[in-house]
């Protein structure tokens, strides 16, 4: 079970990686929704006996993380009609090796940090870093609306891997918050991106900087 | 009727003012000096009376009960409070009335009478947090005053700089009175000599009270606040304002223990501002901003009193610093109420003229007969003049000193320096009014300004009349103010009081002579003037040693007057000059003008200004408008935190 | 009822001994000069001249002109009320008076100077500016040597502040005096009081426009002035207190008499500095008197 | 139960609000329920109800705290809203109405909230029904800084999730059973373990630190005041900042309970101190009087952070001064408001005069910065007398000092472009117009309200809201 599990939480924190090293803002999104969908398949693996509430989370979750956000994201590239080639502030290259200190540096950080024997082997903690590191640079070194939300997907993926080590003990309200919150706000970007196009004619956020001292 | 009930009259005279400001500028004018008479009524009686009024009724402000106190050093203040208050007040319906500035007259008086009920409760809280409340109201009630012509730039900016000096101070005093509260545990004042944690809250006081008062390196805000303001602003900015700040001083050296040094620090700080408070006046050419660097000068005069005071109570209550005390308690009367004459004068050469250019007036005594002579007298007082009260403040604090210097004391060599430069102050404060007198009043008027003046009316020539009577009586009787003298004395450190000073000060004496002096004065002046009118009079123009057309414009000027002294100061005025001189042998015009800056202001606090600035407009540079770098100083802020809270061995 | 007679005689022996001074001045110039000069009573005569004289007053004046000599005239007065005369002492006499005696010829310069601004002239403005100037220097010299007397006798009354010995530091009590007595005075090396350049002048410049009644007053009190500081240096100096009345009187004389001959010398051998030099002397002065101070609280220590 | 009437009668409202079908009508729909929510929270300040031991919200001494005053801001504000909205129907307000209800219904709940998890949901949900309230002016402004708003806020509430999940382990390793509630947390005391326990708190310091305002974590601050409505500045200057402020509270005191209070004392004084010193910076040169609301805004958040950082007395009197500075924000911002729409600008550039275009507003304005900047006898100068004094009775002389300075420059800064703002000459292109901006009633009066309130606060602090401070301090920091 847990050989299972780490291979596919290795698999999403390659994906991390593979979303920074990407130049075309398609292979970015698809890269945050494959990632996606590989967390919402890690609830199933953690139970022993499948909960009900545990299966409908797996669902939902593959669902919003793995369909609905990445096609709207795809919706408004193809709406706004926008160049598809990422716009790094900091180049490809230097973006993956951060991205690679950044994964060394987070299980670093977990093996200081005491665990519970079940979650001693697993890769959980490290990952969730890990991918809540390399979401931070996404949304810092890309200069394209679109790829600063794949970038926050990614580390709202994070989040919700390290909430999975709860999931056994606390109320799953913590996860439904995330998936309302992540559709939502989602779905608010969209919105604005889709204004930001209308307003700015492009979505690379660098113009949006009238507001300054 | 009991000092309470006056006080509640001179409050509730007040307060009805501020409403009646808008409505009715007569109404106004009754009660608020009904207000300031009953307050006069009420100091005098504790004065007299040498008792304590204190009320503490059962009434909470801000979480702290109310107390009110009226001892002796308050009611001293109080009284030249509410003599300048009232006569500011009948001033100002004349000289700022609803017919000259429609727009800032009713809100004036509305201000005015905030500023003159707040001073007072400031003399009468005895609760730490009721002082900070009322100090600090007092202090927006005169920056509204000060830039009451906002729309003149300088005025507002005068006033800025005033706001902005009085937060300074203001923030100085936060800290004492949080301080003071959280060491004593209470926010009641009163005597707390023998808690000698509390010494070194002495040096937040001296910063904050000080900048209030106008000592020398804090005084940047003064020059400009006194010369912009409307006159009779200037005059109880400069009459009492700056006495809040000596109240503070004095009040809070009666209460607390003071470091050792502090004497010593305060007359060092009375002695420079004195001397460069004289020295700038004399490189101005502004009559109010000149008069406002006298401020600093008598400022200096009464620290040095002050400062001899704390020392000799810090050595056990000799004699010679009760002199020195009793010399600056008088020198606040006397400074207050000569300066406020000086400034209603003032603003009367204004209101008639229309400039405070000294250079443009002139030969004002024709037309402005009673200002010219009450500015003389104002002048002579303030000089420090025998027969006049100046003196008898001065002579007090010149006792005191040279009593210091013969007592072989440790102060003794302080006390040489002081009383050398005291003179040097006095012969320069001559020089200086010399100037003002002759270039404003006498002469022959110098451009076209001067020629449509007229004298003011009796609503402004009543209080400088007053004004003046109390000069002329102080020097006259200094005795019949001594019991007021000696109550606040006594009251500032109770050691003190037992002793008996007037064997060393022959103030009876004194009174006499200046009597018969005064009366041989006028009687010389009489005679010499029947015995020219007897032997003939005829006129001529001035002998200009030969020179055929000689024009007003080629009397001496200010600027010219003062060149000797100003250069010897100008290591500090750091006086500008632009200068075309004649150099051909057929010249072409030319001129030469020398202006007096701000020293302190222009070349200390302005480029640490600057430099506040540059950081600012560096560090503001980060809001850049790009979200990545938000993101980041977000990331940057969780690193700190996270190395901020592991530091400290947090295992 | 005796103190008004003896206010009027001591008052009398001033007013009357003043003008004499100048005379003796000018005498003593002649004589260095080989000329035979004006007899020493000429003062009087010119004052009595004065005195009975038109005025010629300035369309520009205002009543100051006429009431500052007169209220300066009376503050000299006052002054030399309150010195004593050898150990007959003042007749006022007060804590105090010492400084009180200082002001008072502040007051007598406050009122000169108004006066003569008061005519609106360029030179009677640059005399004023002059004069003021320099009396600043001269008063920290003056408080300076009060300070020293003050050490000396624990005093603040001129009556006793005079009467002990000098003690160590009197030679430069007498020196930084000296100099301030010049300066106050108007004499050379500060002022010439003969010449007529107006532009060289401090003390003659401020008078160019009063005839009459009002020179007469200042040209009166100037000289009354001269013989104040004549006898303050000599009590100063001389240990007076120890002497009997006779003596002391003789004494007094003498010396006033010496020191009028020594200005008449200086006068006479001296050229008038240079204004900006003027600073500097009275600042010598000055320091004289300082270290006159000095000596004498070294001396003082118990 | 009452209390759940605080949360359900705005979300109610809101339903209504959004089927509403009249236009002009529907403002009214602001001030009827935050009335009704004002009283019930008075009312409940006055008959505080008894907690139920393990309720998932209630209205427990922090939430007594404060809730009163967010109430009273949110009905002042919506009384401002009817006239604003009325000058303004231009813009539809189905949403902007619907979305300030639903606000006001989930800062009620994040107030109330007794458990880690649902004080997050409801955070999270309040961030996002900020946004249509941001770009309610439509402009391109108003989208870069609601788009700013959301990245940067939603990062920090991304940040305070993963802070809440580490405390939630931290619970969990240490033998909990998962329960979030505070009281469970704070029951667990010491045996929490120390690293997670860290951790947490560094995450959800900066996740609601993000919320509040706290430097470097500010940067959407000045743009989201800068741009929003009046009305919606005060609202989250006052009521967003409030929640996150009580947030940290509430986990302070779990972190406090586990024995490491040096820590969160050490950590919350340096980002006060540093938050303080930012605004003032920025406070000395800007020209923009909106955004210098926010930079203010930062300032004040850091006095709370100083305040909270200094045991019970500086709790009660951060608790003082979320009361203080919350109502004299509410008649800046209003005021603020009135003058950016009579003056077409809000730069000083081009901005002058404005004593004579708006005269009341003007006032108000400048009586406002003086309440805010400490002038007596307004709340703020009493609240912030108290903090100073919590600085000295814990001998922290360098916060104090560091805080004393922070002010005076703020101050500086601020009444420089207040004046200049409010004085001057008209510049000419506003001198041609030369007509006076109508200053209804319904737009001045509640500036005045607020400034009446802050008056009220300082001169004669209510002894009900002295005890409701009292217990909640008590509640944070047991032993005094």
């Amino acid at each position: 079970m847990n050989g299972t599990m780490n291979l596919l939480i290795g698999l999403a924190m390659g994906l991390s990686l593979v979303a920074l090293a990407s130049s075309r803002l398609p292979s970015v999104i698809r890269a945050a929704a494959f990632q996606g969908m590989i967390l919402g398949t890690l609830p199933l693996l953690l139970e022993e006996t499948f909960h009900g509430l545990v299966v409908a989370v797996a669902i939902g979750t593959i669902l919003v993380k793995g369909f609905i956000i990445p096609n709207l994201l795809r919706r408004a590239l193809r709406a706004a009609n926008i160049d598809r080639e990422v716009e790094p502030l900091l180049g490809f290259v230097p973006s993956l090796l951060l991205g690679a200190a950044a994964t060394i540096g987070a299980a670093a950080l977990a093996s200081e940090l005491p665990l519970r024997p079940e979650h001693a082997r697993s890769l959980l903690v490290p990952g969730a870093f890990a991918t809540v590191v390399c979401g931070f640079i996404l949304l810092i070194a890309r200069t394209k609306a679109i790829s600063q939300v794949c970038g926050y997907l990614i580390l709202e993926n994070g989040i919700y891997l390290f909430g999975l080590l709860l999931i056994n003990t606390t109320p799953l309200l913590v996860e439904a918050g995330i998936l309302l919150d992540l559709t939502v706000a989602v779905f608010v970007i969209g919105i604005i991106v889709d204004r930001i196009q209308r307003e700015f004619d492009t979505l690379d956020t660098r113009k949006l900087n009238s507001l300054r001292e | 009727m009991t000092p309470g009930w006056l006080l509640l009259i001179a409050g509730v005279g007040l307060v009805t003012g501020i409403f009646s400001a808008f409505k009715s500028p007569r109404a106004w004018l009754a009660v608020t000096l009904v207000g300031a008479v009953a307050a006069f009524a009420a100091a005098v009686w504790m004065l007299a009376s040498g008792a304590v009024w204190d009320w503490q009724p059962d009434f909470v402000i801000g979480g702290e009960m109310l107390h009110l106190q009226l001892d002796g050093i308050s009611a001293f203040f109080l009284v030249l409070l509410s003599v300048l208050g009232g006569a500011g007040t009948l001033y100002s319906s004349e000289y700022w009335n609803d017919k000259n500035h429609p727009a800032s007259a009713p809100p004036g008086r509305a201000w005015w009478n905030g500023l003159l009920l707040n001073m007072g409760f400031v003399l009468l809280c005895a609760n730490g947090l009721h002082f900070l409340i009322v100090w600090e109201i007092f202090t927006v009630c005169a920056y509204f005053l000060v830039s009451l012509e906002r729309q003149r730039r300088e005025a507002r900016a005068a006033g800025w700089l005033y706001l902005a000096a009085s937060h300074v101070a203001m923030i100085c005093l936060f800290a004492f009175f949080a301080l003071l509260a959280a060491r004593t545990g209470s926010w009641e004042l009163g005597p707390m000599r023998e808690h000698s944690g509390l010494a070194s809250l002495f040096w937040l006081a001296l910063v904050g009270f000080g900048i209030k008062a106008g000592i020398f390196p804090l005084h940047i805000w003064l020059p400009s606040a006194h010369a912009n303001a409307p006159s009779h602003v200037s005059a109880i900015m400069s009459g009492m304002a700056i006495k809040m700040g000596i109240y503070g001083l004095v009040r809070f050296t009666g209460w607390l223990p003071a470091p050792d040094s502090a004497g010593w620090v305060v007359a060092t700080l009375g002695v420079i501002s004195a001397v460069l408070g004289v020295a700038f006046a004399l490189g101005q050419h502004d009559l109010k901003r000149l008069l406002a660097y006298h401020s600093v000068e008598n400022i200096g005069i009464i620290l040095i009193g002050l400062g001899f005071a704390m020392i000799a109570a810090s050595h056990g209550n000799p004699v010679w610093g009760q002199l020195a005390l009793a010399g600056a308690l008088l020198h606040v009367w006397n400074h207050g109420l000569f300066k406020a004459l000086l400034f209603l004068g003032a603003g009367s050469v204004l209101h008639a003229t229309g400039t405070r250019e000294m250079s443009r007036l002139g030969g004002l005594w024709r037309a402005m007969p009673w200002t010219a002579s009450l500015f003389a007298l104002g002048a002579t007082a303030i000089t420090g003049l025998p027969p006049l009260n100046g003196f008898v403040s001065e002579w007090l604090i010149y006792l005191g000193l040279f009593d210091a210097v013969s007592a072989h004391g440790p102060a003794a060599y302080a006390a040489i320096c002081a009383a050398v430069f005291l003179g040097v102050t006095g012969a320069l404060a001559l020089a200086c009014f010399v100037k003002v007198c002759g270039v404003v009043f006498l002469g022959l008027p110098r451009g076209k300004i001067a020629e449509h003046v007229h004298e003011c009316g009796w609503r402004m020539r009543l209080p400088m009349l007053v004004l003046g009577a109390a000069c002329v009586a102080i020097g006259l009787a200094p005795i019949l103010f001594w019991p007021a003298l000696a109550t606040a004395a006594a009251t500032w450190q109770p050691a003190l009081a037992g002793a008996n000073i007037l064997p060393s000060a022959p103030l009876v004496a004194l009174g006499a002579f200046h009597l018969a002096l005064a009366a041989l004065v006028i009687l010389a002046a009489i005679f010499l003037w029947r015995r020219v009118q007897c032997n003939g009079v005829s006129r001529a123009g001035t002998w200009d040693c030969g020179y055929a057309a000689p024009t007003p414009r080629m009397q001496y000027t200010a600027g010219s007057f003062a060149g000797i002294i100003t250069g010897w100061f100008a290591w500090i005025l750091r006086p500008e000059q632009h200068a075309h001189l004649p150099k051909e042998i057929f010249p072409a015009r030319s001129d030469f003008a020398e202006h007096t800056p701000e020293t302190v202001l222009e070349s200390v606090i302005e480029p640490a200004g600057s430099l506040v600035m540059r950081v600012s407009a560096a560090v503001r540079r980060l809001q850049h408008g790009r979200v990545q770098s938000y993101i980041f100083y977000l990331l940057l802020g969780l690193a700190a935190l996270a190395i901020l809270a592991v530091m400290g061995g947090a295992k | 009822m005796t103190i008004a007679l003896d206010i009027f005689l001591r008052l009398a022996v001033w007013l009357l001994l003043a003008p004499l001074l100048p005379g003796i001045i000018n005498k003593v110039k002649a004589w260095v000069a080989g000329r035979r000069g004006p007899p020493v009573l000429q003062l009087y005569f010119d004052l009595a001249k004065l005195w009975r004289k038109g005025v010629v007053l300035s369309t520009a004046v205002s009543p100051m002109h006429i009431l500052g000599p007169a209220m300066a005239w009376v503050a000299i007065i006052a002054a030399a009320l309150l010195l004593p005369v050898g150990p007959a002492g003042a007749s006022l006499s007060f804590r105090g008076d010492a400084l009180l005696f200082v002001y008072l010829l502040a007051f007598a310069r406050f009122c000169i100077a108004l006066a003569a601004l008061d005519t609106g002239s360029a030179f009677e403005g640059m005399g004023v500016a002059r004069e003021v100037s320099y009396a600043v220097l001269a008063e920290a010299a003056i408080i300076t040597a009060l300070l020293t007397l003050c050490v000396q006798s624990g005093s603040v009354s001129l009556a006793t502040m005079l009467a002990p010995s000098a003690g160590a530091g009197a030679a430069l009590l007498a020196a930084g005096l000296f100099g301030v007595l010049l300066a106050e005075n108007c004499r050379v090396p500060f002022d010439d009081p003969n010449t007529h350049l107006e532009l060289t002048m401090i003390h003659e410049v401020m008078v160019l426009d009063h005839s009459g009644p009002p020179l007469a007053a200042i040209l009166h009190g100037a000289s009354l002035k001269l013989l104040i500081f004549a006898v303050l240096l000599t009590e100063a100096v001389l240990p007076l207190g120890k002497l009997s009345l006779l003596q002391a009187i003789g004494a007094l004389v003498a010396l006033v008499f010496v020191v009028a001959i020594v200005i008449g010398l200086v006068e006479s051998l001296l050229a008038r500095l240079a204004f900006r030099r003027v600073p500097l002397l009275l600042t010598t002065a000055f320091l004289f008197c300082l270290f006159a101070l000095l000596v004498a609280w070294k001396g003082g220590m118990p | 139960m009452k209390e759940i009437f605080l949360i359900a009668i705005p979300l109610l409202a809101a339903g209504a609000a959004f089927a509403w079908p009249g236009e002009r009508t529907r403002p009214w729909l602001l001030p009827a329920a935050g009335g009704l929510h004002a009283m019930l929270a008075l009312w409940l300040l006055v008959n505080p109800p008894v907690l139920a031991a393990d309720a998932w919200f209630g209205f427990d001494p922090l939430a007594r705290a404060v809730l009163p005053m967010v109430s009273l801001l949110f009905f002042v504000c919506s009384i401002y809203g009817v006239a604003y909205l009325q000058i303004r129907p231009e813009r539809k307000n189905r949403i902007f109405v619907t979305a300030l209800l639903v606000m006001l219904g989930l800062l009620s709940l994040a107030l109330q909230a007794q458990n880690l998890g649902l004080l997050w949901v409801a955070a999270e949900a309040t961030t996002l029904v900020t946004v249509p309230l941001l770009h309610f002016n439509g402009t391109a402004r108003a989208f870069e800084a609601s788009w700013k708003y959301l990245l940067i806020g939603g990062t920090g509430i991304a940040l305070s999730l993963l802070g809440s999940f580490c405390l939630g382990y931290a619970s969990l390793h240490s033998g909990g059973n998962g329960n979030l509630n505070f009281t469970a947390l704070v029951a667990q005391g010491a045996s929490l373990t120390r690293p997670w326990l860290i951790t947490a708190w560094v995450l959800l310091l900066a996740g609601y630190g993000t919320k509040m305002g706290l430097a470097p974590m500010h940067t959407w601050k000045p743009d989201a005041y800068g741009e929003a409505p009046g009305m919606v500045g005060a609202l989250l200057a006052g009521g967003t900042t409030t929640m996150a402020f009580v947030a940290i509270l509430r986990v302070k005191q779990v972190v406090d309970a586990a024995g490491a209070g040096a820590m969160t004392e050490r950590t919350l004084l340096a980002f006060g101190l540093f938050s303080m010193l930012v605004a003032a910076l920025f406070l000395l040169g800007t020209p923009d009087f909106k955004r210098m609301l926010a930079y203010s805004s930062v300032e004040h958040m850091g006095i709370l952070a100083v305040g909270a950082a200094l045991g019970g007395a500086g709790i009660w009197a951060a608790l003082f001064h979320v009361w203080t500075n919350g109502l004299t924000k509410g008649a800046l911002f209003l005021s603020a408001g009135n003058i950016r729409r009579a003056a077409g600008a809000q730069t000083d550039d081009k901005v002058a005069g404005m004593a004579w275009r708006s005269p009341a507003s003007a006032r108000i304005f400048v009586v406002g910065i003086l309440a805010v900047t400490a002038f007596p006898p307004f709340g703020v100068f009493f609240s912030e007398l108290k903090i100073i004094l919590a600085t000295f009775q814990t001998n922290n002389t360098f916060a104090a000092t560091a805080f004393l300075g922070c002010l005076l420059f703020a101050f500086f800064g601020m009444t420089r472009l207040v004046f200049a703002i409010v004085d001057g000459r008209p510049r000419a292109a506003a001198r041609k117009t030369n007509e006076r901006f109508p200053e209804l009633p319904g737009i001045i009066v509640p500036p005045l309200l607020f400034l009446a309130l802050s008056l009220w606060l300082g001169l004669a602090t209510p002894s009900l809201l002295r005890e409701a401070w009292t217990a909640a301090a008590r509640l944070l920091i047991p032993t005094p």
